[in-house]
């Protein structure tokens, strides 16, 4: 099996306060990882890190076989990474089939490659309001764009940042079968979310952070079976 | 019963082509709360900017502790008791937690005309403000610049921002969104808390938050009210499950 | 005194730094040619920058006056600028040759013993335009000046001597750049000549859309001197042709003081004098033969006054002497932007409009002694 | 009031408004896009002015002239981006307003060094001097009519590339959410600079264009400058349909307002108020239809984003 | 109680020393001769009061006005129109020219804040361009010559303002004492809602503030500071005009606060002070002392974001 990411000794800072003390984590290509843990203890860092846009102070991250910890964002975006951010970050001026259609690209040379007919077709609320500024749309609306957005870039490696934030359960519900159904089509996918019920029926595996270190790295199995574990690191 | 405190009638608002806000109608009683639920885009936000007075409704009556308010502007409405919070964090980045809160108490804690005396030197106020805090369950950061919280935190904030002006009534939107499960559990024992003396109207996508919380939900689809009734009614419901809830309420259950 | 200290303060930065540069350039090519010296004395001249700006001007002449203790101010191009920086010269009893600025405050009422003026007051060109065309037999004139009280001015002192009938009388805005709405309206007045009072480059901005709107063809232009002037020549080119105007002096008037005047201006700084540059020469003529008639004594006021209102010096224009208001008695010409033999475009001058012609203020002057 | 004369004020109207158009559709560009206040637009206006002048001069054609121009002061436009400029678009506006007034205090002066402080003459092809009739009795200067028509073309251009292309897309989303548009692979210092570059040209048109009609002269970027800001301000800051709209209205508005304003104070008030009020009045006009505007309408005609 | 980032110390440390050089600075200026900088001096503290007063809606209240020449020049011509009616009673001119500055401010402001950032900018600028236009075009008013005082106000209390070094004393005392209120003012209850409407004003106005009545209190507070320093110019040149009011005047004073430092208190005096140093000291050099004066603005944009106080206390602050 190939390996699409490997993020060896990952060390963060902001300003002067460091936040992440050496993320490890290594996905294969196809598969589906999840990070998981607190608020604050440094998530959507790693994301932002791994993306480029906070670039790490120490560390290596490989991606396709090439490293990319020293690359700018948009070249490691052009690479085939694209992420669903935390807060959506929708393009208030775009409409919103502009938002979709702005950085489309088939950065993987898949068959069934995305085009926005197929993104209306997940999310028809989105055709009904595609002639909408973004910022004129929903909260929940504006998460299924910026998921729309993310995969018009047919990227290699999907990031979601708190996936299903602000989405009602109907379409939440959607948002895992889709995920699902990308997971089948090959799709490699790293994901945070609270519905960690759910996270352990997509994903293959589990890394559980803590003030910005690895505390537990499983597959969904060995997570199941440990209560104990996610009580303690994520909460009820 | 008493009469209601919140009691919104035949309410409408238009986007150009779009009904955002359909003829809505319900009521809130005093020391519930009350829920608001619906699918993306139904309307919820909409309803909440008009009930805070960020938008100004095309027609109908918001009435608040009996008197129309639907035409005064947000802090007339704030000072009247009925106070927002916001989907997308709004807080003053720059300013500590404790300063932040500080400040929601000095909006209802006397005149700000006041062009003389050091604000600074006002212990009591601070001391509210650090109370506030606590009950949120931000105490240790009270020091903190707000803009460098993490996500979960800047929620926190955000109501103890809406908070410490002690309102009667309460509008929140989506207080649990982006927290983990923790967080929302904490959240929740604070609304727990604040029933009886606040009235809370509560916008809320985590369907295991709103069961365990509300008195009472009302469902919006569309801009219009389809049901309202206790969460058993609602859970039962087949309209409110053929149009939001899917099977998440035996989940949840 | 062992030498002589001339303060200039002229405008040298922002869009009237062309004018305030011709000033000083003539005042220092007069220096030159005085071998550095203003009356036998060695002359030191402060060149500063009023940036059209009255407040900071009036700032910095207060330098002038204290700091450096000149002897002389001179170099002022605007009139508000002038009537800024006054009063402190006058306190200071400090003479004051003003080399263009000439408001009519300071031609009448407030007349001072220590302001002189070698240009002209300001309503003198327009005066002068009147007459030419009420000489001409213009019949319907249109009028077109800034909104403000100089172009109001500029318009009654024009009508003071033309007493045709005026088919449009237009203030424009100080700002405006496109003179489409008036050039449409001249145009429907059927007016048979235009006079413009619109200094700087509004006036060239005017002429070109004039030119450009066919219209030159039925109406004849007419400018006060600065208008149409070697530097507005050389900006509007061949649109200029035919551009009549009036001036105290042109660079083809037959003397020998203005012959070397111009050769030497010529030769010095590579492009041709301005009616600015010949009043900052006479400027510093006319200190000359003021101070060498003291020989030297600037302490004198009452002597040094005496001697500037003698005026014992050649102008470069020909006739020149002062009038009780200290503003000066003079002819006044009537030119005509032409080629000359080589084909270069310039004003060449055709006659005569006002002789010994002096200034509508004078008798609201009283001039103390 | 007869009809050629209501007919050619129109005119001037469109062609004034179309002139402050050219300026005002890249102002509203880079501030739009790149929320970049940019005071230095003006420079670019006047070195652009002068370039096409100096190089109209020299080649003896007006046209190539203009084409070197323009290019030149894109070149000097892209220079200063990478520069200077780029290290202000993520600064707030205040900073952007000092730096970018410091550049043009020095545009000025290094301008007044280079060709002097005497305005420059820069003169139309010589086919397009003179006056076209339209209609019997009526006609209208040629190169106005040019600048019309070039106007139209450039505005409708424009506005293609900003709202139909994938170019003008990722460029509003650079404006909106650089970060995010980082994040999504467009290198945003890239198109920056090439918005840069378009701006400049677009000044670089306008004060080439405009040379043969207006005084070439230093500070000749500061009054037009302010009338731009006007214009994009009434049109909603960031949209190229909202500038059109705009500068053809403050166009027309001028122009009626010096032509009508002394008709209907003279009408209304009497000659002796009208002549003192009239001509006061007409010159704020402008003024007081963007408060009038901005009034009703607190973010523009159009407003871009909110 | 922790110091917040909406305080403002008037920091005596600093102050009083310089407080203590700018009292003897006549003192030095008459020993050595150079009484002539007296009245620069003069010159330089009024500006940095407009400036001040700009501060204080710019940098603590977030309202970039594009306008506040107008309000100085509004305070000037009270001064000379009354002067020209022949009263010269500083005591009745300077409080009436604080009075027209705050009156007419409230007049722009209650129209102007109904809009946001570069839509506010611009119609504040309008409203100081119409009142440019008006003045400019009344002969009345002096027009574009302006009027020329004869005499400074007078003050009565045995001071004689015609003196320069009496009138720098009036005018350090004023400045003084107006920005120790706008301290008092930032740092009291009223401060802290108006920096925090600059920090955030919706949600301000979610919990309750009626925003707009503080921004247009604080921005009539500034018309009247600027109105007095406007008064105190028009005394200093002894002239008024025009040209106090046009546009680039206001960018002037918008220039001098953000180098000085927006929201830093000394700011607009610093600012004011620099600025108006620079340009004498250049102008002095060559007649193109403005390629100099640009090229020192450009360097403290790149070097020192937040200006020039900004880099005495590093970089405490993140944007
Ligand atoms: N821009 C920033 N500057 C300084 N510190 C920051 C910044 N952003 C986040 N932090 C801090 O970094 C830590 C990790 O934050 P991060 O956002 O990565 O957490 P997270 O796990 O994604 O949390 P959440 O679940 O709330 O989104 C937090 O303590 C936060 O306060
Ligand atoms: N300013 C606006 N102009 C036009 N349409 C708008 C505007 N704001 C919201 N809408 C539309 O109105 C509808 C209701 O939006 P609203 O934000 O109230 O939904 P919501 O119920 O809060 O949804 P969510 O649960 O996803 O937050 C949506 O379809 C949205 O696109
Ligand atoms: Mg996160
Ligand atoms: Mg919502």
């Amino acid at each position: 099996m190939t390996i699409l990411l490997e993020v060896e000794g990952l060390e963060t800072c902001y300003g002067s306060s460091q936040v992440l003390f050496g993320i490890h984590l290594r996905m294969a290509a196809g598969e589906v990882a999840t990070l998981l843990g607190r608020n604050g203890m440094g998530k959507t860092t790693t994301v932002r890190s791994l993306l480029g846009m906070t670039p790490a102070s120490a560390g290596r991250v490989r991606f396709r076989g090439e490293r990319i910890e020293h690359l700018a964002a948009d070249r490691i975006a052009r690479m085939g990474m694209a992420v669903v951010p935390e807060g959506r970050q929708i393009f208030a001026n775009l409409t919103v089939q502009e938002n979709l259609q702005a950085f489309a690209a088939n950065r993987n040379a898949s068959e069934n490659p995305w085009s926005l007919d197929r993104v209306y077709q997940l999310f028809p609320r989105l055709a009904e309001r595609s002639r909408n500024p973004g910022n004129r749309l929903s909260g929940g609306e504006q998460q299924m764009l910026a998921i729309g957005r993310a995969l018009m870039t047919n990227p290699h490696l999907l990031i979601l940042d708190e996936a299903t934030e602000g989405l009602a359960p109907l379409i939440r519900e959607e948002i895992w079968q889709c995920l699902a159904a990308l997971r089948a089509q090959g799709q490699a996918i790293l994901v945070i979310d609270k519905y960690v019920k759910r996270l352990m029926a997509l994903a293959d595996q589990h890394t559980l952070i803590e003030r910005g270190q690895v505390v537990w790295q499983g597959s969904s199995a060995q997570l199941e079976a440990q209560p104990a574990l996610w009580q303690r690191y994520i909460g009820v | 019963m008493p009469p209601p405190l919140l009691q919104v009638q035949s309410l409408v608002k238009r986007f150009g082509g779009l009904t955002a806000t359909d003829h809505a109608s319900f009521a809130v009683q005093s020391g519930h709360i009350h829920a608001l639920i619906g699918p993306n885009g139904a309307g919820k936000t909409t309803l909440i900017h008009q009930l805070s007075g960020a938008l100004v409704p095309d027609a109908g009556q918001i009435l608040f502790a009996g008197e129309a308010v639907e035409r005064k502007p947000m802090p007339a409405r704030v000072q009247a008791g009925l106070v927002r919070s916001y989907q997308i964090t709004s807080i003053f980045k720059r300013l500590t937690v404790l300063e932040n809160i500080a400040l929601g108490v000095q909006a209802r804690d006397g005149s700000s005309w006041r062009f003389w005396q050091p604000a600074r030197n006002e212990r009591a106020r601070y001391a509210q403000a650090a109370e506030v805090a606590e009950r949120v369950g931000l105490a240790a950061q009270l020091q903190q610049t707000a803009g460098l919280l993490a996500h979960g935190e800047q929620r926190q904030l955000e109501v103890a921002l809406a908070l410490a002006t002690r309102p009667r009534m309460l509008l929140l939107d989506e207080p649990m969104a982006g927290m983990g499960p923790d967080e929302s559990e904490r959240m929740l024992q604070l609304l727990l808390q604040l029933r009886n003396d606040t009235t809370i109207l509560l916008v809320e996508h985590d369907m295991d938050a709103v069961f365990r919380l509300a008195d009472r939900i009302s469902t919006l689809v569309f801009g219009k009210v389809i049901a309202t009734g206790t969460p058993e009614e609602i859970r039962r419901n087949p309209d409110v499950r053929r149009a939001y809830l899917g099977d998440e309420a035996e989940e949840a259950a | 005194a062992d030498q002589v200290k001339v303060g200039l303060l002229s405008t040298l930065s922002g869009p009237g730094a062309g004018l305030g540069t011709d000033i000083r350039d003539g005042f220092q090519l007069a220096v030159k040619h005085m071998n550095g010296k203003i009356g036998n004395l060695p002359a030191e001249v402060v060149v500063v920058d009023d940036q059209q700006n009255p407040e900071v001007a009036k700032q910095t002449a207060e330098r002038l006056l204290k700091r450096d203790k000149v002897d002389f101010m001179t170099g002022t191009v605007f009139s508000n600028v002038m009537l800024a920086v006054g009063p402190a010269a006058f306190q200071n009893k400090t003479f004051f040759i003003s080399p263009n600025a000439g408001p009519s405050q300071y031609a009448g009422a407030q007349c001072n013993p220590y302001f002189f003026n070698v240009s002209q007051q300001n309503d003198a060109l327009h005066e002068a335009a009147g007459q030419t065309m009420q000489d001409k037999g213009f019949k319907r004139v249109a009028l077109i000046a800034p909104n403000y009280p100089a172009g109001k001015d500029s318009i009654a002192g024009f009508k003071r001597f033309y007493k045709g009938e005026v088919g449009m009388e237009t203030y424009t805005s100080l700002s405006q750049l496109d003179y489409g709405a008036e050039i449409s309206k001249m145009r429907a007045a059927q007016v048979d000549g235009v006079y413009i009072f619109l200094p700087g480059g509004l006036g060239v901005n005017f002429i070109k859309q004039f030119v450009g709107a066919g219209l030159s063809k039925d109406v004849t232009l007419y400018a006060p001197g600065f208008s149409a002037d070697e530097d507005v020549i050389r900006a509007v080119g061949d649109s200029m042709l035919g551009t009549f105007n009036t001036s105290q002096w042109a660079h083809d008037l037959d003397n020998a003081a203005n012959k070397k005047f111009v050769a030497d201006f010529q030769k010095e700084f590579g492009r041709n004098p301005s009616l600015y540059a010949s009043q900052g020469y006479d400027a510093a003529r006319l200190m000359d033969a003021a101070v060498r008639d003291v020989k030297g004594k600037l302490d004198d006021k009452a002597a040094l006054r005496k001697a500037i209102e003698a005026a014992k010096f050649e102008s470069v224009r020909g006739s020149f002497k002062f009038n009780s208001n200290h503003f000066p008695v003079q002819d006044y010409y009537l030119r005509v932007v032409s080629k000359d033999a080589q084909g270069k475009l310039t004003n060449r001058t055709v006659g005569t409009v006002f002789k010994n012609h002096q200034d509508a203020y004078v008798k609201d002057c009283k001039m103390p002694s | 009031m007869n009809t050629i004369l209501i007919l050619e004020q129109s005119l001037n109207g469109l062609q004034f408004g179309l002139m402050l158009f050219l300026l005002a559709a890249g102002l509203t560009l880079v501030f739009g896009i790149m929320d970049m206040i940019n005071l230095a637009h003006g420079s670019l206006y006047m070195i652009g002015a002068y370039l096409v002048a100096t190089f109209s001069q020299a080649s003896g054609s007006f046209w190539l002239g203009l084409g070197l121009g323009v290019l030149a002061t894109v070149l000097v436009g892209v220079l200063l981006e990478y520069t200077i400029l780029r290290r202000l678009y993520h600064r707030d506006h205040l900073s952007q307003v000092m730096g970018t007034f410091a550049i043009l205090l020095m545009s000025n002066e290094i301008v007044r060094i280079i060709w002097g402080a005497q305005p420059l003459m820069l003169n139309p092809p010589a086919a397009l001097a003179g006056p076209v009739m339209l209609m019997d009795g009526f006609s209208y200067p040629a190169y106005r009519l040019l600048i019309i028509g070039v106007g139209l073309a450039v505005a409708l251009l424009l506005w293609l590339l900003v709202t139909r292309t994938r170019f003008g897309m990722q460029v509003r989303a650079g404006a909106a959410n650089r970060e995010m548009a980082t994040a999504m692979g467009a290198n945003v210092r890239r198109l920056f600079t090439l918005v840069f570059a378009l701006g400049a040209a677009l000044c670089a048109v306008a004060g080439g264009m405009l040379g043969p009609l207006l005084a070439v002269q230093v500070g000749m970027g500061e009054s037009i400058l302010i009338l731009a800001f006007v214009v994009i301000v009434i049109g909603g800051i960031g949209s190229i349909r909202g500038a059109l709209l705009g500068a053809l209205l403050v166009g027309l508005v001028d122009t009626a307002g010096r032509t009508l304003v002394p008709l209907l104070f003279d009408k209304a008030m009497g000659p002796e108020v009208a002549a003192n009020a009239g001509p006061a009045v007409a010159s704020i006009l402008i003024y007081v239809l963007m408060a009038a505007v901005l009034f009703y309408k607190p973010q523009g005609l159009f407003p871009a984003h909110d | 109680m922790q110091r917040s980032v909406f305080d403002h110390r008037l920091q005596p440390r600093f102050m009083l020393p310089l407080l203590a050089l700018l009292i003897a600075f006549p003192l030095i200026a008459q020993a050595t001769g150079e009484d002539f900088y007296i009245g620069v001096a003069s010159r330089v503290l009024v500006f940095g009061l407009a400036a001040a007063s700009l501060n204080f809606i710019l940098g603590f209240g977030g309202m970039v006005s594009f306008g506040h020449a107008a309000f100085v020049g509004l305070g000037a011509y009270t001064v000379g129109l009354l002067m020209q009616q022949g009263i010269s009673s500083a005591w009745l001119a300077w409080p009436l020219a604080m009075l027209m500055g705050a009156v007419f401010s409230l007049l722009v402001g209650a129209i102007s804040l109904r809009t946001q950032g570069v839509y506010f900018i611009m119609i504040t600028l309008a409203f100081a361009q119409m009142l440019y236009y008006l003045i400019m075009s009344f002969k009345a008013l002096g027009g574009d010559d302006g009027l020329s005082l004869p005499s400074r106000s007078d003050i009565s209390l045995g001071l004689d303002l015609a003196q320069d070094a009496t009138f720098y004393y009036v005018v350090l005392a004023l400045v003084s004492t107006s920005l120790l209120l706008m301290a008092r003012v930032l740092n009291a209850r009223f401060g802290h809602v108006l920096q925090a409407i600059k920090e955030n004003e919706t949600r301000m106005q979610a919990i309750g503030f009626p925003v707009y009545r503080y921004k247009l209190v604080a921005f009539s507070l500034a018309g009247a500071f600027a109105g007095l320093a406007g008064a105190l110019l028009a005394n200093q040149g002894s002239f008024v005009g025009p040209g106090m009011l046009q546009w680039t005047q206001s960018g002037i004073l918008l220039i001098m606060v953000i180098l000085g430092g927006v929201g830093h208190l000394y700011g607009g005096l610093l600012g004011a002070a620099v600025f108006l140093l620079l340009e004498e000291v250049l102008a002095a050099y060559t007649v193109h002392w403005q390629l100099g004066l640009g090229a020192v603005l450009l360097m403290v944009v790149l070097v020192a974001p937040n200006g020039l106080l900004s880099l005495r206390r590093g970089m405490w602050s993140k944007r």
